[in-house]
């Protein structure tokens, strides 16, 4: 499989008054056209970041810096706002977590769909308005054509994700990064929005792109995964190697607290917390909360290295066994 | 993720104390008696005797200034308060309940829109007396129907959030619902009424005074130096400059003031 | 469904109407003071006996009751009654005075909304940055600037100095002969200054308004949904900022009705404008009840009228409204 | 370009668009030395300013001056004052006073002509007192003619009317009513009706449009008995804002302002070169109103005639005269203004001589106490000054008597208040101390109405409670003698008592200030005015008149 997109480098900082600390540190990842990559890790480590940067949607007061982003045969190293409107809608979509305050409250929901046909592919309003029936027909909205001309309010917050979902993929996008999906929502329409995602994915040959804090659901979902912490990729792999093996401590960590069915006694938490970004510790991140820190963990931030078909990026496994 | 920048609240806390300390140590900061008139000094331009010069019967402009600010920025503070007070709250709970709750409360904001305020004012006079807290009341009770439409209008487009919903069934009382979910919300308009608020009540007082409701002659406020220096405007110019650029000022500070408080609890909006 | 509501809310104010008549029927009588005493106490000319002969004819010795009764049988035919002063109508008195405050009023009210609305977006886009500061410092400067200060500086520049519009006045006095061209754009030529004086501080507060709440719309989740499907800028502030930016400022131009038939007293006594707000002063002061009641009918007609279409053009724009 | 300059030079541009008539720059010629300055001309217009509109032209509703001043223009009474400030013919040619006063003569001059062409009788005479009297007029000022008993016409140009008793007053009650066209009223609404807004009446101008609350147009009136006006056209411009006035005034938009009321703006432009060129300013002494500082006679402490002198040596007139007026006024020493013919000369203004009255305060009883504030058993002397708001003058009299009181070691509190608040709560309960107020007299010295006893009831206009049985009796020999020296007499000795009463402490009396266009010629300038006979002496030289 060729590779569709491919991200070296990424730094997102925000500048504040004391500072500009660094909330992603160096990500680098790249993305097989048709698979589903996972990225997971505890809420505030960057991934949603990463995620935005690879469209540009960063929130004022943040910067960000890459070597080099490549998408198909383009490649930029500072995109320009043109760049990332080419980019936008038409190559790459994305859709958000929460579906209550992600549409336009006073604008019909078929005129949002509508909006991307008219603006990607110049179709006049009728024809547009027939698109955008359809598309919502497709992500499983029932009478589609009499619920197009209400308002979001009138929809409920799984229907209103799923209208989400077809202004993302109206335009055929090539990749869909879906920032925590589901997590707004109640444990049925969870299952149904995966469900809407791998049919759709299946049927327009989609690379996915699924962030989530949830183990168990990426576990469902993806076919690698890449596990984050304070800002860096700490592993990557394919999923079974991952998931059956892991390598890097947090990850075993996190593996370990995930509820078993039927397994007994108390579940394994992991002490401390993520850490602040303005205040990260030196060497590895995570080392604090390490069981196998040792010297050199304190001293020096461990590189992505492969290691048995994944990378982790571990001190244990840098200077041999 | 980053912390709210605090200069414009440290900035907006240090002028609004500035401000409340002047006007409380009037007495000590006044260079001199407010009320002393000196015929033969009328009217004259600022000078290092007179900083701010001196009014139509000689009098100290500065000190007038200084008193001043006790009547105007105390019945200014206080009216703009409690017009903000009735008003949001009244038009929160007409936003929120509705129905004939809604109903009343807004044709209440009708009857107080159009019932003349110069006779209330002056039927005031009468059964309570002259006195400044009469003045913070007329304030208060023709004020606040602006700003309970405008907080009403906020809340209705509030109501069908799912995250108010969600707190509804779980059997929030209508209170904790206005109080804790929709309000922080809805104060957007609010503090730009305030900012503006102030400089009218100021303004208003002077109206008031000047009807025999509010202070009486010689105590001195910033509306009433302003008003009796309509009289002189092209011959003593500072008569109407200082009172203006306080009344401004004022302004400014609680706008910054404002502004810092709308960073510090909603960093998001603010950051744009 | 609005047709119901709107319907609903115009039966509905006929008693508010009532209410509010009645209520200021009451607060007029209640403030100390009475026609006869407004004008002619202290006067050597006029003598005790010919004050109970007006007080007779005014009706004012009849009790309040009947009075209001009274009142409100003539006002159901229209007929307000005759003003104390002059004995004219009322009816005549308002609809001498109404046109000019409706001109002044209406062209600043088109000047307000007309230049704050842009200006408040702009500077929500720029918020933050040195010109948006300088624009929320100017306008508290603009805002706090006292009518008079500014009528003066603009009579003196641009009336008695350049000469390029008149000092004062409602329309040039020998312009009987003129046709109806000429003398509506001397009227015209007359409105500029005192447009200018109402128009300049509140403009300035809609400014804020609108910069307020674009600033609290641009930072809402659809916005950000809108730059993800590829919109440009432009298109974004257009067809999603805007409107939902432009929900509290339909509050307030329901609000600034009634100011619109109000009229200021400052700025047309200052600019010699036969408006409303001279005529309400001077039957306020004369304590000329059928005139002050006129007013009062009117402008709460245009009270409740401005706020029942704000409501209705709330709906129309907000779909959650709708109810 | 900043944003804020950006703005305003594109209002500016949108407002030039409009800009039709293009500015009314008005060269100015050298009024003064004008060639054909002694031919006069007939033609221009004169353009007067006035703070509010007339309420009404017709005469028998008239209260306020503004309606006074077009009235005066469109009608004529029988009698008029004189500069000379004594009583001439005006529609009546001579006057005889018969009976011992019962009876009064009116002979009409002939040949007088109404507006509208028809002739003027002495019908019309006796159909305006009857419309004076009619009880559904309510006519203010009915008053003065409550003492007729007839009014009879024997022939079209004579009218005799008949009173129950001597009433000297009735003169110039007769030269004040406005007589009306019998014609045109016979059977017609009297009040209320088409006639109040347009007039017919004998004067020189007649009505031509009433534009309310901005303009009243006349014109000159061909057919008036001493000829028709040199200046052709009458406007009659209001301009609620005196600064605007005297604006207008600079830029000849306006022709004559009164500038009573803003002495600075008097002072300005009677020191300015540029106004001087195509303006005079003119001061007068005031002769129709004076300030005073009233005691509430009923409360004990005024009821002492030592406290009411020793406040009236406290009060520096003159230093309130200069402060104030700018020194546009003159100190009274009685119910008189020093120009009128009433006032007494040897009666002179209380001095200040605040020796006296700390003597006078300790004779009394009213001792300072350690802190130096006075007291009388115990009790501080301590009171309230209350005037009526919107009187910028009374407001400034009322806070510096204040501070001067003070230096007696008196404690007095200002207390301003709305008009209809002061009289109905305040002075007619008469729950006051002391008032700031004054007096708008008219030309007859009677003052019964405001000094005598018997008007101290509610309502009445002695709401001091003067009550002096010798006052009393001089205020009815005044109205009952119609001898006019002997009248001056009377009322000179009636000032002279009421300032050795000193029941209030007379202050001053404004002058009159004014502005006048130096085009206008043919002024009577005397001691009390400079607008005496102006519609039939005025006249603009035709090279310098500004209006077609």
């Amino acid at each position: 499989m060729e590779t569709l997109l491919s991200l070296e480098n990424l730094h997102v900082s925000f500048h504040t008054p004391q500072g500009d600390p660094e909330a992603v540190r160096g990500v680098s990842l790249e993305l097989r056209a048709g698979e589903t990559l996972g990225l997971v890790g505890e809420s505030g480590c960057g991934k949603s970041l990463t995620a935005l940067s690879l469209l540009g949607l960063l929130p004022p007061g943040a910067t960000q810096t890459q070597d080099r982003l490549r998408f198909l045969d383009r490649e930029w190293d500072r995109p320009t706002p043109e760049d990332w409107r080419s980019l936008r809608g038409r190559e790459i979509s994305i859709v958000f977590q929460e579906p209550f305050t992600s549409l336009n409250p006073v604008m019909r929901v078929g005129e949002q769909v509508a909006e991307v046909f008219r603006l990607h592919q110049g179709m006049a309003r009728q024809a547009a308005w027939a698109a955008s029936v359809e598309m919502l027909k497709k992500v499983g909205i029932p009478e589609a054509a009499s619920r197009a001309r209400q308002y979001p309010h009138q929809f409920s917050g799984g229907m209103r994700q799923r209208t989400l979902i077809a202004i993302a993929l109206a335009c055929k996008p090539r990749l869909l990064i879906a920032d925590e999906p589901t997590t707004a929502l109640d444990v049925t329409v969870q299952a149904q929005i995966l469900k809407l995602l791998k049919r759709l994915k299946r049927e327009m040959g989609l690379t996915l792109m699924l962030i989530s804090h949830d183990l168990g659901l990426v576990a469902q979902m993806a076919d690698r995964l890449a596990v984050m912490y304070a800002g860096e990729i700490v592993e990557m792999g394919d999923l079974q190697a991952v998931l059956g093996d892991p390598k890097h401590p947090y990850t075993r960590g996190l593996l370990a607290c995930l509820p078993r069915l039927g397994a007994q006694g108390r579940l394994a938490s992991l002490e401390g917390q993520v850490p602040e970004i303005s205040y990260l510790p030196y060497g590895c991140a995570f080392h604090p909360r390490c069981a196998h820190a040792f010297k050199l963990c304190r001293r020096r931030d461990p590189e992505l290295k492969e290691v048995e078909g994944r990378r982790v990026a571990c001190h244990l496994y840098g200077s041999g066994e | 993720m980053n912390a709210p920048k605090p200069r414009a609240l440290k900035w907006g806390a240090f002028f609004l104390l500035l401000f409340a300390g002047v006007a409380l140590l009037a007495p000590w900061l006044s260079p001199q008696n407010p009320d002393r008139q000196s015929l033969a000094e009328r009217l004259e331009p600022p000078s290092p005797l007179h900083w701010m010069g001196t009014d139509e019967l000689g009098r100290d402009v500065a000190s007038r200034m200084v008193w001043g600010a006790r009547v105007s920025l105390g019945v200014g503070t206080a009216a703009v308060l409690a017009t903000t007070l009735i008003g949001v709250l009244l038009g929160a709970l007409a936003g929120a309940q509705g129905g004939w709750v809604d109903a009343l409360i807004m044709r209440a904001v009708d009857i107080f829109l159009c019932v003349p305020t110069l006779f209330l004012v002056l039927a005031l006079i009468v059964f309570l007396g002259p006195g400044i807290e009469n003045v913070i009341l007329v304030i208060a009770l023709t004020g606040w129907t602006d700003i309970a439409r405008l907080v009403r209008a906020e809340i209705l487009s509030l109501r069908e959030r799912e995250f108010v919903l969600a707190a509804r069934t779980a059997g929030a009382s209508p209170w904790r619902l206005i109080l804790k979910h929709l309000l922080p919300n809805a104060l957007g308009p609010v503090y730009v009424s305030v900012t503006f608020g102030l400089a009218g009540a100021i303004m208003m007082e002077a109206g008031l005074s000047f009807l025999g409701l509010g202070v009486q002659p010689p105590t001195p406020s910033w509306g009433s130096l302003l008003t009796s220096g309509q009289d002189y405007l092209q011959t003593a110019y500072w008569l109407t400059l200082f009172p203006g650029l306080a009344i401004c000022s004022s302004m400014l500070v609680i706008y910054l003031f404002g502004e810092g408080l709308r960073e510090y609890f909603n960093p998001r909006a603010a950051q744009r | 469904m609005l047709l119901r509501y709107a319907l609903k809310r115009a039966l509905f104010s006929v008693p508010l109407l009532l209410g509010i008549t009645l209520i200021s029927f009451l607060v007029l009588h209640l403030a100390p003071g009475s026609p006869v005493s407004a004008r002619g106490s202290l006067n050597p000319h006029i003598s005790p006996e010919s004050i109970r002969e007006l007080r007779a004819l005014y009706g004012l010795d009849k009790p309040l009751s009947t009075q209001y009764w009274d009142w409100l049988k003539r006002c159901a035919g229209f007929n307000f009654g005759d003003s104390f002063q002059d004995r004219q109508s009322v009816l005549s008195h308002i609809l001498q005075a109404l046109p000019a405050t409706l001109l002044l009023n209406g062209v600043a009210l088109l000047l307000v909304f007309g230049l704050g609305l842009p200006l408040g977006i702009f500077s929500a886009i720029r918020s933050g940055s040195p010109l948006d500061r300088a624009f929320t410092l100017s306008s508290f400067l603009a805002f706090s600037i006292p009518a008079f200060v500014l009528a003066l500086f603009l009579q003196l520049v641009f009336g008695a100095w350049l000469g390029w519009f008149p000092i004062s006045g409602f329309s040039s006095p020998w312009s009987m002969g003129q046709g109806w061209l000429a003398q509506a754009g001397d009227v015209l030529w007359h409105l500029v200054l005192p447009v200018w004086t109402t128009a300049f501080g509140a403009w300035v507060t809609v400014a804020q308004y609108m910069r307020n709440s674009t600033l609290e719309v641009l930072s809402q989740d659809y916005i950000r949904t809108a730059f993800a499907k590829g919109l440009g800028a432009r298109r974004i502030t257009l067809r999603h900022a805007l409107p939902n930016a432009l929900l509290p400022i339909i509050t307030l131009l329901g609000l600034s009705v009634p100011g619109l038939v109000g009229g200021s007293f400052i700025i047309e006594t200052i600019f010699a404008w036969p408006g409303m707000g001279r005529l309400g002063y001077e039957a306020a002061m004369n304590y000329d009840y059928p005139l002050v009641m006129g007013v009062v009918v009117m402008g709460a007609v245009l009270t409740v009228f401005g706020n029942l279409l704000a409501d209705i053009c709330y709906a129309v724009v907000d779909p959650r409204v709708r109810y | 370009m900043s944003r804020g300059s950006v703005w305003a030079a594109g209002l500016v541009a949108a407002c030039l668009a409009f800009a039709t008539a293009g500015c009314r720059g008005r060269g100015h010629k050298d009024y003064d030395r004008v060639p054909d300055a002694d031919v006069v001309a007939n033609g221009d217009a004169r353009v007067d300013a006035s703070i509010g509109d007339a309420v009404t032209l017709n005469p028998l509703l008239a209260q306020d001056s503004a309606s006074d001043d077009i009235i005066g223009l469109v009608f004529d009474a029988l009698l008029r004052y004189n500069p000379g400030l004594e009583l001439e013919g005006d529609l009546a040619k001579s006057w005889q006073v018969r009976d011992k006063g019962l009876r009064i003569v009116f002979h009409l001059r002939r040949g007088v002509l109404w507006q509208d062409g028809k002739s003027f009788t002495s019908a019309d005479v006796a159909f305006t007192y009857r419309a004076i009297m009619d009880p559904k007029v309510a006519c203010p000022f009915k008053a003065d003619f409550s003492l007729v008993s007839r009014v009879e016409t024997p022939d079209p140009w004579t009218v005799v009317v008949t009173y129950r008793k001597p009433f000297a007053p009735a003169l110039s009650a007769w030269a004040e009513a406005s007589i009306l066209p019998l014609h045109l009223l016979k059977g017609r609404k009297l009040s209320g009706g088409s006639f109040d807004s347009h007039p017919v009446g004998t004067g020189p101008y007649c009505l031509v449009s009433w534009k309310r609350n901005q303009s009243i147009e006349l014109k000159a009136n061909p057919l008036y008995w001493e000829g028709e006006p040199h200046i052709r056209r009458y406007l009659y411009q209001i301009i609620p804002d005196p600064a605007t006035q005297v604006l207008e005034m600079k830029s000849q938009n306006v022709d004559t302002v009164n500038l009573s009321s803003v002495p600075d703006q008097y002072r300005d432009l009677s020191r300015s070169a540029s106004f001087r060129e195509i303006g005079r300013t003119f001061r007068f002494p005031g002769f129709n109103e004076y300030e005073f500082f009233g005691f509430n006679l009923l409360k004990p402490m005024f009821q002492d005639k030592r406290v009411r002198w020793a406040l009236s040596y406290a009060i520096d007139r003159k230093a309130l005269i200069d402060s104030i007026l700018l020194g546009y006024g003159q100190p009274c020493s009685g119910p008189y203004v020093p120009s009128m013919p009433a006032y007494n000369p040897r009666v002179t203004p209380v001095p200040y001589d605040l020796g006296k009255a700390e003597k006078l305060l300790d004779e009394a009883g009213w001792k300072r106490g350690k802190d130096g504030w006075r007291e009388k058993d115990g009790r501080p002397m301590a009171f309230t000054i209350a005037t009526n708001q919107g009187n910028k003058v009374r407001e400034e009299v009322a806070t510096i008597l204040q501070q001067q009181f003070a230096r007696l070691g008196i404690r007095a509190r200002v207390q301003i208040l709305a008009w209809s608040l002061f009289d109905s709560q305040y002075v007619s309960k008469k729950n006051f101390d002391t008032v700031v107020l004054g007096w708008g007299l008219g030309m007859d010295p009677d003052q019964y109405v405001i000094w005598d006893s018997k008007e101290s009831g509610p309502g009445g206009l002695n709401f001091i409670s003067y009550k002096n049985p010798r006052v009393d009796r001089l205020l009815e020999e005044g109205r009952t003698t119609f001898d006019w020296k002997k009248r001056v007499r009377i009322y000179r000795k009636f000032h002279a008592l009421i300032a050795a009463d000193q029941p209030v402490c007379f202050l001053f009396a404004p002058d009159s200030l004014s502005a006048v266009n130096r085009r206008f010629h043919g002024l009577l300038v005397t001691k009390t005015g400079c607008m005496w006979y102006w519609p039939t002496r005025w006249y603009v030289p035709k090279s310098i008149q500004l209006y077609p």
